[in-house]
């Protein structure tokens, strides 16, 4: 399990192999970040799904949450401290 | 309209009487014994649903399993009643269901999956007169499907026999034995007048020893999941896990064939029977042996696996073999698998609930001999054409009858 | 499976550490499935998956799977499965309820398993109030033998076996089982959600839990529906299917929570219908 | 030794009972016994009939080519077993309800019992079978009277306490009348 | 028969020709029934008799009769029969329905055969509103096998196999099935009556004749569930029994029309449960 | 996941090719062509339930029959299209249903009924791996299902089974026949090969003649009432009915056995299979016979009745049969039944979805040719001792894995 | 059938050998004008009804309509016309 | 004569399709056929295959030791079917997704096709597996080229109009492609 961020950082691990390439995950980004990987053939023999602006990138997580493979591991950055918040 | 069973309950033997007649002889109805023997053999589910001539079995259960704080589920149906005894089953509980042939037939499908993903349980069959609704009457006809077809695939059940009460409540154990050692459903068959009959019994219970199953369903904590499934969609796999069924069978084949020869020693017939016709067949020999007629008895007691080679080996020093049956001749056939034409095989049978009196089946036995004799007073001097087989000879009851019958139903439209 | 592989020390830009907003459950396999391609199955069984883990349920649940897609549920959860045959779960269920009292037990149907061949056992298990959790993915055909028309099929849908669209003259009405159960008595809890936009998905992770919780709390039978799809099935792209389940499937069967009696047996006529009385007699 | 009998009349006779009692009675005496109920749907008021077979060895075949004796209860009984019992065997009648009704056989023995007097004799005149019972055993013996009294008392001291007099009383009578030849 | 033997000139002492008030209909084979004495179904069978004569069905009817106490149906009624397996009767009143779409079908169930094994066969055919009047002959127990426990027998009642009473805890709660198929709209008219007393006779016949008007109309499913008696298999004498119908039954199974749609198919809400929408996506 | 079936639609031929294409070659799917030839025989109603690999079936009957005015219904479960058809065929409707194992188990206690009334339906088995969910590869191992036991009582179905796509579409048609001939259910089976596969046919169709039946259910109009139905409380009653069924099945394995035989003139060697069993053996006895085996093939159309006496007069001319089936070994028993004896019998299977490959069954043809070789000579000095049949030494492939399979499963608990 | 009304005159036909001794029409009578003939068993084995009050009965036909062994034919007495109902 | 063949690949490459075409035109050409698929459940995007035999009397075993030729799609099938190609047969392979991966057979005809590229030149890239089955009739001629055309116009004609050009040029692109030895 990818519970620990991917390095360089990017607030998404993408298992790629297990990816079928079904869009959903496209169609439900509010940001509009994900996009199939056209050069690519997965095992599986799909065009996986590459995520094509990191820092546009909210960390919502609607992507995994409609993902039907579990493809996706989120991470966000850090919140602000509480002290950060209020200054 | 009911089916009528006035006395049952008053004839039923408390728990104490239980308790405190053990070793005693009790009179006990089969149905009844069966389940009895059950309780006692550990059975900790029973599912059932109510059919004619069964259901004293379900009620039985009905009261003690709760009683003992164990399992009982009147299912919305014989479907219902299999699936949740594969349920059951499939965490390691001892299971029982019960029913007659109608709904045996319903279970069809779920016994495949049994038998497929070895689930261990014991199903009870009371056999009523068939096909179809038929009666309610003793019958053998469900013989076939114990041992062959019903359901679909490659696999065979144990099926055991018993031929009295007694009887009954011993291979009740025996088959909750034969079904977690060798993780397979068994079936126990008797007909009617078994499940409804009564007779003293000891009240000689066995538990069979409990194992600890590395396939059952619990729960997977600190240990892999388990699974337990027929499904493979790979063929070479699925081939390979009916190998491994069907290597099974050869070893239940081996170790547990069952039956019983009696007055066998000198004899030049054998009658084949089993269940309520070994009974009658035990009569009808007692009357030939006083005619002179040297008669003994083979009585299978598993039908499944049939005991091939003992009667095989028996068949080569006997002048005709005559089996009987509560069915229009399905037993027969295995007979004639395991004789392999060694010595005529003849055939006696009433259908639809009727039963073969001990004249009858005397009858049948001397009409054999007359047979045989001719065919080996011919054989002196040439081989006896095996063109046609004495089992041809099979005799029904009125089967002159019969055409009249037919013209008769078609008439008036009721078939 | 490739992954980028993490450092171990590694952070955010800002030095301080990353905050985990998402990952696949322990509870699943790590393989890919036998699903295609944008398949609901594989949604719920992720929801199914979070709601076991959360409430601690993995090492004493026992599951049933049916006959449809998920017959190979077994292969994704690390927890004890029994294959039933089809439409049979509910009744497998119920063996295996009576005889371990203190399993969590589970069967994931399809509309085809549970609401066809089915009926009679979920119908039964329901009202003996079974203390058994259902999830009932309803995607409105039997998506693993080619496509034909379930009982929640809707009126006028084409499918293999109902090649000019569904009749309701010869071919009946689409069947909403779900409240038709919710009105036994047995029944503790009964909802249906769907997966066809995040914030119901959300929800339906909910009505799971929810449903799972009243196992744990000791109430009689609960159920979840679950509005899916089948692309494959209904000859759409999946975001298509997903367009079509947000309009005409969502309009025919309705989401919402049908019935949540808790632990009580049968409170009265929440169901508009008038309540049995039960006399002693 | 193996006998059979067959007890046939209306359900609500006590019929399947009475065949009971006879069962325990003979494992009481050490003997071997076989009770098998015509287990077919029976309406209320319609025909009910039970076989019992007693002997001293393990009993054979539970059907018989003839029966040693008939305990006949009602007309449509009569008619059907009375040309099933064995040559020089016991026709049982209830000649309460059958009145002056014969078995038309002349090779058998007939035991004409006025079962519903009798009974009443004994305290209860419903309890027509026991009486019937008592009249066989007291013609044929197969049985002692006093397995039969215990096998009663065990059995009907159980659901019904109350008539266990009643039973036993019509029992007596019967054995009477069963006893010396009837007068046909 | 034994029968008075009338004069064919007789009449009342004033001369006037009598009036016939009741006779028992022609339908009726003209021999004594298999029924316990004082059992429900011969009144139901009268009934049925009654309404079939009246709307001149006998000769175009095939009937299918069910495996239960009435599994001898067939032997009363002067029409065609066709026995089915215990509680599939509904899928061969359907094969019928399908192949004779001239013929008058009616089905006749027990409670055992009709709401436990033959569940989804009901159900079924109520969603498919298959053109079928079904006759439900609920007396709560199984009648012909002994007097077990039926899906319709009262909590805390004894039987054969409930021999403690029936414990909703370990055995589930009494079904309203005609309740639950009365919410699928292929039903045009399910209703429930009963035969405790002359007034619900009454009542209950004309049940039973709007559902077979509803079917002669070109209407759906059509069922009537008439509340009976088992004097036997309750251990009650047969006025006992009728007077336990009127108590305890009648209150755990309110008798009414449930539903009467008619012709159409599925008005909203009469079941006080939401309406499906089918749109022709 | 879907079972895949891309180009199905598209391999469709339309109504009007149907139409023009009469009695030319067209390429059809024999599931397609199973439906079409019913809907050519005039079937008024088809009932069915999906299931691979039978689905195809369905779908071309919903297509079909509602173009036609005639009826199709998807029923809730095979357990309602059985039923329907029950009360379809009571009507005097030509009617058929079709399934594949799983669903074929679940008919079990109707067809018991229909038999035992005597209602004529066609059922088709397109059969799969077994047991239980098993998988969707061609199997014959619902051959003792078909034959023997399925549902309860004493009856039988006759069971038709092509080995060409060609030759079902004329069964379909027999088995119509057969069916309002004799008032009973048939069975038409064919292993998911011949559902699934393409072959070139001829759209020769045949539509039995229609008979007015004196016992249809049509309403009591101007005649007494009909009724259906299987059950007859009294034994004796029933005994007669079912003496008269009998009486039927006698008549019909007098007159309605079919079978083929190929290249048995000079045979000293038979192999006998049956549907695509049937096929690899062609191949096999081509090979053989170019290696100077002089084998030939008997292959049983009708399953039941078996071709007994044909089969016993082959054998006793023969050196020894190989019987080949999709199966563990089930037909064998029927071809011991018939040879009892004559000759050595022995069996080579293939199960779980595979195939047996023409070089396979000529090895197991080559090792039967030794045995029978070592054992007539011997038996030129001593008579054979017939303890040891050769049956016995049924091959399996790969059967030496059985033992680990067997571990391993037992291990994973995945069984 | 009796389709005629019995002689002499009595409002109900009773087909005393179906009649199961149920009691149900005793029950439902308003008049209480039936009851068990005691002294009689008919072929089935059963007490059969008898009217015990012929001219009590009023033609009703609650007996009939609760019998579930179509024991009874009932006739009624001639309706007054309407010219001696205006009378 | 008696040849067989399988096309094994990808769920959605058309293989099934492919397989028809050929069974269709051997039968045009007087010839019988056999057509089977792995009727499996196969996920799209899995593997997918169909067996075809033609010869010039019936077909017997619908199951074959060794087949005269596969036409292998993807890396799975071509290992699977590699091996199963009969010494001296025909190992057709889809080189636009197989790169330089071979059978690892030197006993067999070894078929490298651009077939993406070739389809490509017919007017549709997808049509990879007509373009196999051109170069498997141009190298064999089990059947003739005019057959599979009048095929091709047929079924494809039928549902798809649309592609029926590009279809006869993916299968004639095959067609030359297979005529003339690939060079390894
Ligand atoms: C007794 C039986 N009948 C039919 C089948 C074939 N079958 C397999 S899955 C299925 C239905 C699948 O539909 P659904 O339950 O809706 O699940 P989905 O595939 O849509 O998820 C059927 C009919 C079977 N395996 N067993
Ligand atoms: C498959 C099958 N299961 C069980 C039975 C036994 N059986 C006969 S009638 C019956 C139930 C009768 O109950 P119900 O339908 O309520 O009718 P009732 O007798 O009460 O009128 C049962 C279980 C059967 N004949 N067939
Ligand atoms: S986490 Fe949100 S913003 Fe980022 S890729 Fe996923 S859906 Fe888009
Ligand atoms: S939703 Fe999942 S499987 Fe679908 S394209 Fe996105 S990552 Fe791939
Ligand atoms: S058992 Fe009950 S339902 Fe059946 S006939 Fe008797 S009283 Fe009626
Ligand atoms: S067939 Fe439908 S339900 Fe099944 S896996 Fe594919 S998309 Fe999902
Ligand atoms: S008709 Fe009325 S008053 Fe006369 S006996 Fe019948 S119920 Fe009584
Ligand atoms: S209701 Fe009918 S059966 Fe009952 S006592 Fe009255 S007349 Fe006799
Ligand atoms: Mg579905
Ligand atoms: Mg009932």
């Amino acid at each position: 399990m990818a519970l620990r961020p991917p390095v360089p950082w990017a607030p998404l691990v993408i298992a790629e192999d297990r990816c079928k390439g079904c869009e959903l995950c496209i169609a439900a980004c509010p940001k509009s970040v994900l996009a199939l990987n056209r050069g690519r053939v997965n095992a599986l023999g799909y065009h996986p799904v590459e995520l094509t602006d990191a820092p546009g990138c909210t960390s919502c997580a609607f992507c995994a949450r409609v993902c039907p493979d579990t493809v996706f591991t989120v991470w966000a950055a850090p919140r602000p401290s509480r002290e950060e918040q209020t200054r | 309209m009911r089916t009528d069973r006035e006395s049952d309950l008053e004839a039923r033997p408390t728990a104490a009487e239980l308790d405190t007649a053990r070793r005693s002889r009790v009179l006990m109805k089969g149905n009844q014994a069966i389940a009895e023997a059950a309780v006692q053999a550990g059975c900790d589910a029973y599912f059932g649903y109510p059919i004619t001539p069964q259901a004293e079995l379900l009620e039985w259960m009905a009261k003690r399993m709760p009683e003992l704080g164990r399992v009982f589920v009147q299912a919305e149906s014989e479907l219902g009643a299999i699936n949740m005894a594969l349920g059951a089953a499939a965490t390691g509980a001892r299971v029982m269901v019960s029913s007659s042939s109608p709904g045996i037939s319903l279970m069809a499908e779920a016994m495949s999956y049994m038998a497929g993903s070895g689930t261990p349980m014991v199903l009870v069959n009371i056999m009523r007169a068939g096909p179809g609704l038929g009666g309610i009457g003793p019958s053998q006809s469900d013989y076939f499907q114990a041992t062959k077809g019903h359901g679909h695939g490659d696999y065979r059940v144990p099926v055991l026999a018993p031929d009295s009460i007694g009887e009954a409540m011993e291979l009740t154990a025996t088959s909750f034995e034969l079904a977690e050692r060798y993780r397979t459903p068994v079936m126990l068959v008797a007909d009617g007048i078994l499940g409804q009959a009564m007779e003293p019994v000891e009240l000689r219970f066995r538990m069979p020893e409990r194992h600890a199953f590395d396939w059952a369903l619990t729960g997977a904590a600190g240990r892999p999941a388990r699974i337990i499934k027929s499904i493979d969609l790979d063929p070479e796999v699925l081939e390979n896990r009916n190998l491994a069924l069907q290597h099974k069978y050869r070893e239940i084949a081996r170790h547990e064939v069952r039956w019983e020869g009696w007055q066998l020693e000198d004899a030049e017939f054998a009658i084949v029977a089993y269940g309520t016709a070994a009974r009658v067949a035990r009569s009808a020999i007692a009357k030939a042996r006083e005619k002179g007629i040297k008669v003994g008895l083979f009585r299978p007691i598993t039908l499944w696996p049939f005991p091939e080679r003992q009667l095989m080996r028996l068949s080569q020093r006997l002048h005709g073999i005559l089996t009987v049956e509560l069915s229009s001749g399905q037993m027969v056939e295995d007979v004639r698998l395991a004789v392999e034409g060694r010595c005529p095989v003849a055939f006696h049978g009433r259908m639809g609930g009727m039963v073969p009196t001990p004249d009858e089946v005397l009858g049948a036995l001397k009409a054999l001999r007359g047979r045989t004799e001719r065919a080996r007073g011919e054989s002196h001097a040439v081989a006896p054409p095996r063109a046609e087989p004495v089992h041809a000879h099979a005799t029904y009851e009125h089967s002159e009858t019969t055409p009249w019958v037919h013209e008769r139903a078609r008439r008036e439209g009721r078939r | 499976m490739t992954l980028h592989t993490p450092d171990p020390a590694a952070g955010h830009a800002s030095g301080a550490p990353a905050r985990l907003v998402y990952h696949r459950p322990d509870v699943l396999v790590d393989r890919s499935t036998h699903y295609c391609p944008g398949c609901g199955h594989g949604i719920i069984h992720r929801l199914l998956a979070e709601v076991m883990t959360e409430l601690d349920l993995p090492a004493h649940t026992i599951a049933v799977a049916p006959v449809g897609c998920a017959v190979f549920a077994y292969d994704y959860f690390k927890v004890d499965f029994v294959e039933a045959p089809h439409g049979r779960a509910p009744a497998v269920a119920t063996g295996i309820r009576r005889v371990r009292p203190e399993a969590f037990v589970l069967t994931y149907q399809g509309d085809g398993d549970l609401a066809a061949i089915g009926t009679a056992e979920i119908v039964h298990a329901a009202a003996r109030g079974e203390r058994i959790t259902a999830i009932f993915v309803n995607n409105g055909i039997y998506g693993m033998t080619g496509g034909q028309m379930a009982p929640t099929t809707l009126l006028g849908q084409r499918t293999t076996s109902s090649p000019s669209g569904r009749d309701a003259a010869l071919m009946g009405y689409p069947i909403r089982i779900t409240e038709m159960l919710a009105q036994l008595p047995g029944v503790s809890y009964a909802a249906r959600g769907t997966i066809a936009d995040v914030a119901s998905i959300g929800k339906l992770k909910a009505m799971i839990k929810r449903a799972c919780q009243v196992q744990i709390e000791g109430g009689g039978f609960a159920l979840v529906e679950a509005l899916s799809n089948c692309p494959v099935g209904w000859g759409m792209t999946p975001e298509q299917s997903i367009e079509h389940l947000k309009g005409p499937v969502v309009e025919a069967f309705p989401v919402g929570v049908i019935v949540d009696r808790g632990k009580s047996a049968m409170p009265a006529a929440d169901t508009g219908c008038p309540a049995p009385a039960h006399p002693e007699a | 030794m193996e006998h059979s009998v067959v007890f046939a009349g209306f359900g609500g006779q006590g019929l399947l009972f009475a065949g009971q009692v006879l069962a325990r009675a003979a494992i009481k005496d050490g003997l071997e016994a076989f009770w098998i109920p015509s287990y077919g749907p029976e309406m209320r008021g319609g025909t009910a009939s039970c076989t019992v077979i007693v002997g001293d060895g393990p009993i054979g075949s539970p059907v018989v080519d003839r029966f040693d004796a008939a305990v006949t209860m009602n007309l449509p009984s009569l008619r059907k077993f009375a040309p099933r019992v064995a040559p020089g065997g016991l026709l049982a009648m209830n000649t309460s309800l059958l009145g002056k009704e014969t078995g038309g056989r002349h090779d058998v023995d007939e035991l004409h019992l006025l079962c519903t007097e009798l009974a009443a004799r004994g305290g209860d005149d419903k309890l027509v079978t026991i009486v019937a019972l008592g009249a066989l055993v007291g013609r044929l013996g197969w049985v002692t009277p006093g397995a039969v009294r215990a096998a009663l008392r065990e059995m009907a001291g159980r659901k019904r306490p109350e008539i266990v007099e009643a039973d036993l009383g019509a029992f007596d009578a019967g054995l009477e009348a069963g006893a010396v030849p009837a007068a046909t």
